[in-house]
This record gives C-alpha cells, structure tokens and sequence, in this order.
C-alpha cells in the first residue's frame, strides 16, 4: 500500500488532523466501493449470460460489445424510472427498507482481505463481525415487506424471517469447524491457516455453509421470499425505480459478498500458484458465484416447510456432527496434517449418505435417498447445454424465412383478376372486407375496397374462397402504426403495394420461394 | 383451550404469474396452509358458442383455433368431426392420416407447454421451459411450413384438411420424431429424478380415481389418477384405430404422476407420428364439400382426445347456413372443477404447482 | 471533553429509566418485552463501562455480559411465545387485560 | 483519538437515548420495533467506544440478528399493529418512577469517586473472554453449562407453548 502510505504523509503535512484521520478511511471506501460495484456489474452481466446460455439462449447482447454494457443500461433504466410508494403503504419504513437492505451486504467487504494486506480493516473478530452485519439485511428485506401493505409482500416477509433465523444457526455452526482448525476469527489468519485448502479439510462444513449461504442470499432453489411463480416477487413487489436498483444491487452484493466469503474460508482466499493473489482470489469468487447460478438454472424450488426441515433436520445436526469430529480430530492432531483430509471426505460421505436416509416424502423414500443423484444429473444436463449453439436468433439482424405458405398479415390483391364477386367478404368470419362494386364494362368493377388489419386475424378463408385467384396472403410480417387508422388498406393501397404473395392455397406458387427455416435443421446443430 | 390463527385471505390472479392466464383464485390460508379457495373464471369470455350461431360453418373454424389457443389442430379435428357427422361427409383417408399426425404432434406440442409450466410454477428459473419450448418452436416450424400460421393454424376444413402437406414437410417430420425420443430423455435427466422435483409433486394433491370419475375430469389427469381411459381406444376415431400405441397411467394420481404420464404421452405419440408417417397413403386431402355448408337438421356430437381431455363438439342444425347450438365439452373447464378438492390443506406453493398440473388453457375454461 | 466512567454510567441509568418507564406505563405486553430488553441492554452498558474503566484486566464484566444476553434470548423466546400463545386464545396482547390468572 | 471518541459517544448517546425514547414513546408498534433495532445497534457502537469489539459483534448478532427479529416476528403474528401501543394507566406514577430512579443513579454516579484505571486496554479481547469462561479454577464453565441448559429448556419451552394442537 505504498500509494495510501504516501497519501496519508501528505495529509499529516499539509492537512488538519482531525482530516489526516478521516480521510484515508474515505478513500480507502470509495476504493472499495467502486471497485465492488464493477465486480457486481460483471456478476449481474455473467450471470444473465451465463443463465442465457444453460438455457440454450444468447442472453443480454445489445448493450455494448458481447451486452457487456447490459447492466449499466439497466442501472439507468432503474434510475430514471418512476418511484411509486403505495398509497396505504409505511412511507418512512418504505422508503428506508432498501438503504438499509443494502448498506450491510457493503459492509461486509471491510474485513474481506483481497490479497495480501488488501483489507480495509483487518478486525480480529472478523468472520463474526461478517455474521452480525450480514443478519442486519433481513431486517430490511421485513420493512419491505411490511412497508409496501401488500399481501404478499407480507407472506414475504414471514418466510424471510423463518428461513433466515433457520439458516443462520447451520450457517454460523459450519464454520467452526473452520475455526477450531485455525485459531482465529480474523479473515486474514483464516487464509493464511489454510496450507490445504478447508473445502477439503472441511468437506461437510464446507457443503453445509454452501447451502445455507444460498438460503441467506435466497439464491434457487431457496429463493421462497421472492419466488416468482407464487408470491410474485415478494418483498419487493411494491418497488420501482431506484428503491428496487438498491435491492437487486443488494442482492448482488450480497451474492459477492457470500462467494467471496467462501473463497476465504473453505478455498484458500488470496493463495494459489504463479498468478497475482488479487487475481486469483477473484477467480475463486466467480467459479463459487458460477456454481450458485448453475444451481439456479437447474433446479426448482423447494416448498416452505421443506425449506426449514432441510435447515432443522439435516444441515443443523449435520453442522453440530461437524463441530464434534473437528473437536476431537483437534485433540488428537492439533495440527491438523493434511492424511486428515481422506478420513473428513469419507466422514462427510458417510454422513450425507446416513442422514439422507432419513428424508421421507409422502411416506415413501423417495426424496434424499439418492443423495442427491438427481439433482447431479440434472446439473450435468445443464452443463452439457452450455456448450450447444443457442437456438435463439438476434431478431432485427437475422430473419427467418417464413414458410412458403405463411399468413401474412396483409393481403394481396390482383385489381386485373377480380370481379367483384364479393366471396371474400361473404367469407370473412368476422366481416371486416369491405366491397362497393359497380357495373363496368366486363362485368363488375371494384370501387371501394377496405380491410382492416387491425381485426384481420389471418385465417385465410377469403384467400381460399376466392373463385378466380385474385386474392393472396402476403409474406410480409411487421405491421405495425400507432394509429388504428393507418392499418386500414384502401384500394389505392392494394394497388399500389410491394405484391409478395404468398402459397397459401396455392400450392402451385411454391418453386419459385426460398424454403423456411426450421429449428431443426438438415443436420447437426445450429 | 384450542389455540387459533387468524387466516388471511390472499387473491391469486386475475393478473398473476403463474395462473396461466386471466384465472383466479382467491384463497383463505391460515399460516401457508390453504383452508379454503375459491375459483374464479371467467375474464377471457368472449361468448364463442354464442359467436358460432351467426357463423357459418366454416367460418367457425377460425374460432376453434381460438378456445384452447395451444392445442389448436385438436380444436380443429373435433369441431370438424362434428360436422362431418352432423352433415355426413366421409373424409379422404390421406387427410384422416394428416388429421392424425397433426393432432399428435399437438399434444407433444401442449404437452411440452404444460409440463414446462408446471416446471416454472415449481420454480425451476425458466430452463426446463426453455428447453421445453425448444421442441415446441420445432413442431411450430412443421405447422407453420402446413398451412402458413403457428398458433392458431384454421387448417382442417370440413371433409379434409385444407391443403396437403408440401413435399420438405414429411422428411423434417422424420428428422424431428427421431431427434425428439432423445430429448424426452434429456427431460428425463433433467427432471424425472430430481429430489426437489420429486419432494415437490409427489403425493401432492392427490386425485383418487373415484373422484377423477365423478367429477368427470379426463385426460392426462384422468389416466394420472389410474383410469385407463383413453378416447383413441375406448372410442376410435379417424384412423387410430390402426395404430399401435400404450395408454399410460399413473399409481397415486398426485402431481408427479400428471407430470410422469404427460411425458409417457409425448413417447407414445411420437410412436402414433411415426406409424402414420409409415403408413400415409396418397390421394386426395379434401373432400367436395362446399366453403358455405348446409346441413340437413339433426345434432351430432363428436369428441376426440384432446392433450388436455376429451374435447367434444356437439352441434344442432336447423338447415340454415349457421349452427342452431354450438356447444363446447372444454376439458379443461371441467378438469378444473376438482382443483379445490385437490388443493385443501395444501401449502400456497402446493396450490400453484397442483393447479399447473392440472394443465389449463384459459381460452378454453372461459370460451 | 474526555468522556470518561460517569458518562457511560449515566447514559446507562437513562436507557435503564427509559425501560422502566415503558415497562410500567405500556399496555402491549410486546412493548414491553421491549422495555425491558431496553433495560438488560442498559444494564450491559454499565457492565462494559466498569470492565473498562475500573478492572479491564479481569474479563468478568464482559463475561457478565455474555450471560445477559444468553438471558436476554432465552427470555424474549419464552415470553414471545407466551405472548403469541396467549394472543391466540384470547385475541389480545393487551396487559390490562390479561389479568386472570386462569381462564 | 479522544476527541475521535468522544465525538463518536456523544452521537451514539444522542441516538440511543433517542430510539429508546421511540420506542417507549411511539404509538406504532412496528415503528417502536425498527428504533429498537436502532437503539440496539447503537448500543454496539457503544461497545467498540468501550473496545469490547467481541461483545460488540455478539450485540449485533443476538440483539439485532435474533431478538429483534424475534420481537418483529411476534408483532406481525399478533397483529397488534391497528390497536398500537397506547399507555396505560400507570402512566404518571411509571413516569415519576423512572425519574426518581434516574435522578438517583445520577446523584450515586456523579457522587461516587470512582477508582478509574487510565491505561487503554488494547488487547483483542476475544481470546480474553474464552479464558475468563473456560479457565479451571475462577473461570465460568459451570455458569456456562447453565446458560446452555437454560437456553435449551427456553427452546422447548417455547415451542411447547406456541404448538398447535
């Protein structure tokens, strides 16, 4: 830190004390600050991404090369966007419930040490310090709920407090075993204890935290409070605007912060071999934020009651077996020799498989006892779909030909051929042809035709009842107006139209016309 | 001394994201468990039974499109049935063949769309439906290169199909039916083993037999309850009758059964495609039968198995150009009629995922 | 101004009267779990102070501490739960009128 | 560093004495719920002034992390919210109470000559207090034990109590 160091002279010499002692610290934060709301910008980005890409899809591209501009677009979108408090809403406690659901997930980050001496505060207390600060959020997640006077934000609100005082107890258990291991509670002694990294030292601790981590930051399949298929979006469902940017930045923060924790604790923070340490401490936390949005993309969501079983029968047992085999492995090898690691991997598996044993639904075994092979195979689908071409196209740029018979949504009309025979209009099902013809000199002569392609709904019987092949469908989709009006054709307008007519009924068109793009194509993938 | 909650009672819908369209539900729950619900349809009326009586009978057609708006060929093949019994039109067995390939891709096709949706009411973020929709956008393609439109396709006429198929339709359909086999098993990776999935929909909102009878409810929830009950085999018509195929049904007839069977269904209908594929014999696709049709006076009922039921058309003429009473058997309305009995003392999340087994298409319960 | 003991003591005594006021004058038996949590949290103030002040070298005010929160938890869990288990019967949390011993 | 300090102590004192005053004063209960919260972690920040970060953190976690929400938990379970807190009729004599009680602590407080020691402790106190508990001979294991067994029987207590039967 020789900058800060040089900095901090600079203002002993030439700047009042009281600034001397304020500044750096300010500095120091706005540094940090900043620097998280990158990361969190690529967080948001790699996983809209990233999700799009499991699914087959091209996720965000537009914003910027590769959409890497996807979430500043959206933080500008949430900006500008109108800020609305429910009438019979808290206004204080609504207006308050995203600062403080925000501002703890941020100051999580003073004691993360990002590399050597890259702490902002090395507390000695560091990982409770961590705990203490991270249960503050719910409180702002319950004045949401509450704040909006809606329902089911308050449903929310509820399941937020049942599952985080649930997770926070195997949450806070599994990491003992961490520090019975190493002695301390501050994050950099954590890193540097770690000569094999905890994820193997601590499986089932590690395993354990995992999952209550993704309940406290209610990433799927433990995202209840705002699962969108039953209470909307729960807590936040009465906000727009930057109240509700707050929250998703907290989210993500959140989700930094938790990865980022799970670096430090169970894979050896700042330390590996030959890159910078900064560097690959922020490739551990993508890899752990990758793993949650891998598991969001896969899996479904449990039920409320499942959800506080899974924390209250299987991970708070498990954890306090995982304090009392750290215990006495801490007794009898208090130095914790790496050999240790075999029997902690073969103790966890054994423990994950006694204990999913005991998981019943609806009387029968069904669930756990597969120790989670389902779930396994199902992420390795997913992963499979990662690599295939997404089978989505960038729509303006890249057009499908439709088929050789498509509806389109005009009609196209031979003035020569018609004689006014008014089939078409007898036809419509919804009589929106309109036909004024008069005696001319072979035969009848249209005077008037209208249709309108607001009501139009393609079905193609005029074209069909057509006796001497004067109408056709068109190929053209797009149609669009603002004014209902202007989507009104007139005669003049048939006339003087593009005339791409389509097959459809006419089968004998269809050699001249490029054929249509499939999904499936001829072979091998798109 | 009981002790007592108060329950709350929560609207679901009319604008909700998981009621599958304009449905609601309003719900009495006491903590998450539901005491009461209450069903409430009837947003997306728009008087079609009333709308056919001064309609001819073609131009109903269009209409069918529009009840059951994912499941458009089956509405077609049924309301056209009707009529071709009402008026006692025989259909050209190639178009009867075509009739059958397009109906059975329909089901896989709403089959994909119900069991993706009950995938997202469960919470999985988008990809099951996402790949569900994959397969759906393919048979969409083989629809769209049919007869020009993707959802709602106006493709049976009265005494065949509208057009025949063009030439490039039979080798896409091939390469599709033997892609789609392994897709199945890709959703069955996925899905089938799935420890929330299975936590989620097993035992939940079981439907006894007993009670899928009498309340007449049939289909894929039917056959999920162990009723082997089938229209293709117990009634045959067109030309199912010549194909070979197995009518799956479940144990318990809880959620993962509706799930399980659905997907068999989507296996056995791939089978049905192939075999007409084989089998389709050349010729005419449309009978001689005029665009405004007059039937002679009397009634007919035709009901065909629908992805969601039976769907039955029952049709009175009175020698006009014009229906005198069209009716509608929607499957989905009455399926729907046990959704209460299925959901008491379920959780609020129960209820969605019950409901979306179910398999509703909202266009159809309200008409 | 150096901040010293009494000041710490002082601030204790007014949140400790703060607590006693509303332990005495409310009538939502909530608030005054409240009030008294108020009152344990003044007491713990105090405590630290002396740790501080006068034998920082013995950890037993902090340690006295720690038992007071342990307390503390375990009284707000019995005494919501009363509260919610008589709520129930009763439909109110009101103190005033929960005055039968039995019922 | 003193200055630092008293300033951080006269803001923290100002707050927490405010927030009580909320609490006890307020008529909605949800409201007086939130500034507890507040006068909680407050207080927190009165430990670190004190360096007690250890306790500190603990204030945080149990006060703020648990009570808090217990207590905000248990008010929308009794949906007390429409009825407020109003005061009883004990009001007056509550009040002349606290005050006479308060005036009494201040005259012990300022009468007393207190034997302070000067020197800052600047030790981590973690450490500290897992001696003074654990240690053998004066330390707390047995009241440890307790507090274990108390909180355990708190637990059963209280989900006995709320169980629906």
């Amino acid at each position: 830190m020789g900058i800060l160091e040089q900095f901090e002279q600079w203002l002993v010499n030439y700047w009042p004390s009281w600034a001397a002692y304020l500044v750096p610290p300010l500095v120091a934060f706005a540094i940090l600050s900043t620097f998280i709301l990158v990361v969190v910008m690529a967080f948001i980005y790699i996983e809209r991404r990233g999700i799009g890409r499991f699914q087959v899809r091209l996720g965000p591209n537009r914003a910027g090369p590769f959409g890497v501009l996807q979430p500043v677009a959206d933080a500008i979108k949430v900006l500008i966007k109108e800020d609305i408090i429910p009438a019979k809403g808290d206004r204080w406690v609504h207006w308050l419930a995203p600062i403080i659901a925000f501002i703890p997930a941020l100051m999580i980050f003073a004691v993360i040490p990002f590399g050597h001496g890259a702490i902002f505060a090395d507390l000695n207390i560091g990982i409770l310090y961590i705990i203490a600060i991270s249960s503050l959020g719910i409180i702002g997640v319950f004045m949401a709920g509450w704040g909006s006077n809606n329902k089911y934000s308050l449903v929310s609100a509820m399941r937020t407090v049942a599952q985080m005082i649930s997770y926070e107890i195997p949450l806070v258990l599994s990491i003992i075993g961490v520090l019975i291991i190493t002695g301390s509670l501050s994050m950099v002694s954590i890193v540097e204890g770690q000569h094999v990294p905890f994820l193997l030292l601590q499986p089932l601790g590690f395993l354990i935290f995992f999952l209550a981590a993704a309940a406290e930051i209610n990433r799927t399949p433990f995202d209840l409070l705002e699962a969108e298929s039953e209470i909307v979006a729960g807590y936040h469902i009465e906000y727009s605007g930057m109240k509700f940017g707050l929250f998703y930045l907290g989210e993500y923060t959140h989700a930094f912060a938790i990865s980022a924790i799970v670096a430090i604790l169970f894979l050896g923070g700042w330390s590996g071999p030959f890159l910078p340490p900064a560097l690959w401490f922020l490739i551990k936390v993508f890899s752990v934020f990758i793993v949650l949005f891998w598991l969001r993309s896969t899996l479904p969501r449990l039920r409320v009651d499942q959800l506080m079983g899974f924390a209250w029968k299987c991970l708070f047992p498990l954890a306090l077996i995982n304090i009392f085999i750290t215990g006495i492995e801490a007794i009898i090898w208090p130095n914790f020799p790496w050999q240790l690691l075999i029997l902690n991997i073969l103790i966890a598996a054994l423990l994950i498989v006694l204990w999913s044993g005991f998981f019943r639904v609806a009387g029968e075994r069904v669930s756990f006892e597969r120790y989670g092979r389902g779930i396994a195979k199902g992420l390795a689908l997913t992963f499979r779909h990662l690599f295939r071409h997404p089978i989505t196209v960038q729509y303006p740029e890249q057009r499908l030909t439709p088929s050789r018979r498509f509806r389109g949504n005009l009609l196209v009309w031979d003035v020569e051929r018609c004689n006014g025979c008014r089939a078409c209009a007898r036809m419509c099902p919804i009589s929106i042809i309109d036909i004024e013809t008069a005696r001319g000199d072979k035969g009848l002569v249209v005077e008037r035709l209208e249709i309108d392609f607001g009501r139009c709904m393609f079905c193609g019987l005029c074209v069909e009842a057509c006796p001497v092949e004067a109408l056709f469908m068109s190929r053209d989709y797009e149609k669009a107006s603002y004014r209902r009006e202007l989507l009104v054709m007139k005669k003049e307008q048939f006339v003087a139209a593009e005339k791409r007519p389509s097959a459809y009924a006419y089968p004998e068109l269809e050699a001249e016309m490029p054929p249509q793009t499939l999904l499936a194509p001829p072979k091998g993938g798109r | 001394m009981p002790l007592k909650t108060e329950p709350v009672m929560i609207n679901f819908g009319p604008q909700h994201p998981s009621t599958h369209g304009v449905f609601r539900m309003r719900i009495t729950f006491d903590g998450e468990v539901i005491v009461d619900m209450e069903p409430i349809f009837g947003y997306l009326h728009r008087g079609i039974e009333k709308l056919a009586e001064s309609r001819t009978y073609t131009q109903n057609i269009p209409y069918t499109d529009r009840l059951d708006y994912l499941a458009s060929m089956s509405n077609n093949l049924a309301y056209v049935m009707a009529v071709e019994n009402l008026a006692g039109i025989a259909v050209p067995e190639r178009a009867e063949y075509l009739r059958v390939i397009m109906a059975e891709l329909m089901r896989i096709a709403s089959h994909l769309m119900a069991v993706g949706a009950l995938l997202n009411d469960m919470g999985a973020f988008f990809t099951p439906f996402m790949y569900m929709f994959r397969e759906r956008e393919k048979i969409l393609d083989l629809f769209e290169m049919v007869c020009g439109q993707r959802l709602t396709y106006n493709y049976m006429r009265i005494g065949g199909v509208s057009q025949d198929i063009p030439e490039e339709f039979l080798p896409a359909l091939k390469r599709f039916i033997d892609e789609m086999l392994g897709f199945i098993d890709e959703y069955d990776q996925l899905l089938a083993e799935n420890e929330i999935l299975l936590a989620r929909s097993k035992g939940v909102g079981i439907l006894p037999a007993e009670l899928a009878i009498n309340a007449s409810v049939s289909g894929p929830m039917l056959r999920a309850s162990g009723v082997k009950w089938d229209i293709r085999r117990a009634d045959p018509y067109s030309v199912y009758d010549r194909f070979d195929f197995e009518i799956p049904t479940g144990k318990m007839g809880d959620t993962y059964d509706r799930y399980w069977v659905r997907i068999q269904e989507m296996r056995q209908s791939t089978r049905v495609v192939k075999q007409a594929m084989e089998q389709l014999p050349q010729g005419e696709v449309r009978a001689k039968v005029p665009l405004t049709l007059r039937p002679p006076k009397g009634e007919a009922y035709a009901r065909i198995e629908a992805p969601k039921g039976e769907l039955g058309f029952y049709l009175v003429s009175d020698d006009s150009a014009n229906p005198y009473r069209f009716k509608v058997r929607a499957p989905s309305l009455i399926n729907l009629t046990v959704l209460r009995d299925l959901c008491l003392g379920w959780k609020l999340a129960d209820a969605i995922v019950i409901f979306g087994s179910i398999d509703i298409c909202l266009g159809e319960v309200d008409r | 101004m150096v901040v010293g003991l009494e000041h710490f003591l002082i601030l204790s005594a007014i949140l400790f009267s703060i607590g006693l006021y509303g332990a005495l004058a409310k009538r939502n038996a909530v608030v005054i779990l409240m009030s008294i949590e108020i009152m344990l949290n003044a007491v713990n103030i105090s405590m630290v102070a002396f740790w501080r002040y006068i034998a920082p070298a013995l950890m037993t005010g902090q340690v006295f501490v720690i038992f007071i929160m342990v307390v503390a938890a375990a009284e707000v869990a019995v005494g919501l739960a009363i509260i919610i288990a008589i709520y129930r019967s009763r439909e109110t949390v009101d103190a005033e009128q929960i005055d039968l011993m039995k019922w | 560093m003193e200055t630092g300090i008293a300033i951080s102590f006269w803001i923290l004192a100002a707050v927490t004495i405010a927030s009580a005053l909320a609490v006890v004063l307020f008529r909605n209960i949800f409201h007086a719920a939130l500034f507890l919260v507040l006068c909680f972690f407050t207080i927190a920040g009165i430990f670190v002034i004190l360096s007690a970060d250890f306790l500190a953190a603990a204030q945080v976690l149990i006060y703020v992390g648990a009570i808090a929400v217990l207590i905000i938990f248990a008010i929308m379970l009794t949906r007390e919210t429409q009825r407020g807190s109003p005061s009883g009729r004990l009001r007056l004599p509550a009040l002349m109470v606290g005050l006479l009680f308060l005036a009494t602590m201040v005259f012990i407080v300022v009468s007393t000559d207190w034997q302070v020691i000067t020197e800052i402790p600047d030790q981590p106190t973690t450490s500290a207090i897992a001696q003074a508990l654990f240690s053998g001979e004066e330390g707390f294991v047995l009241p440890f034990e307790i507090a274990a067994a108390l909180l355990l029987a708190a637990i059963i207590g209280a989900i006995v109590l709320v169980r629906e039967r």
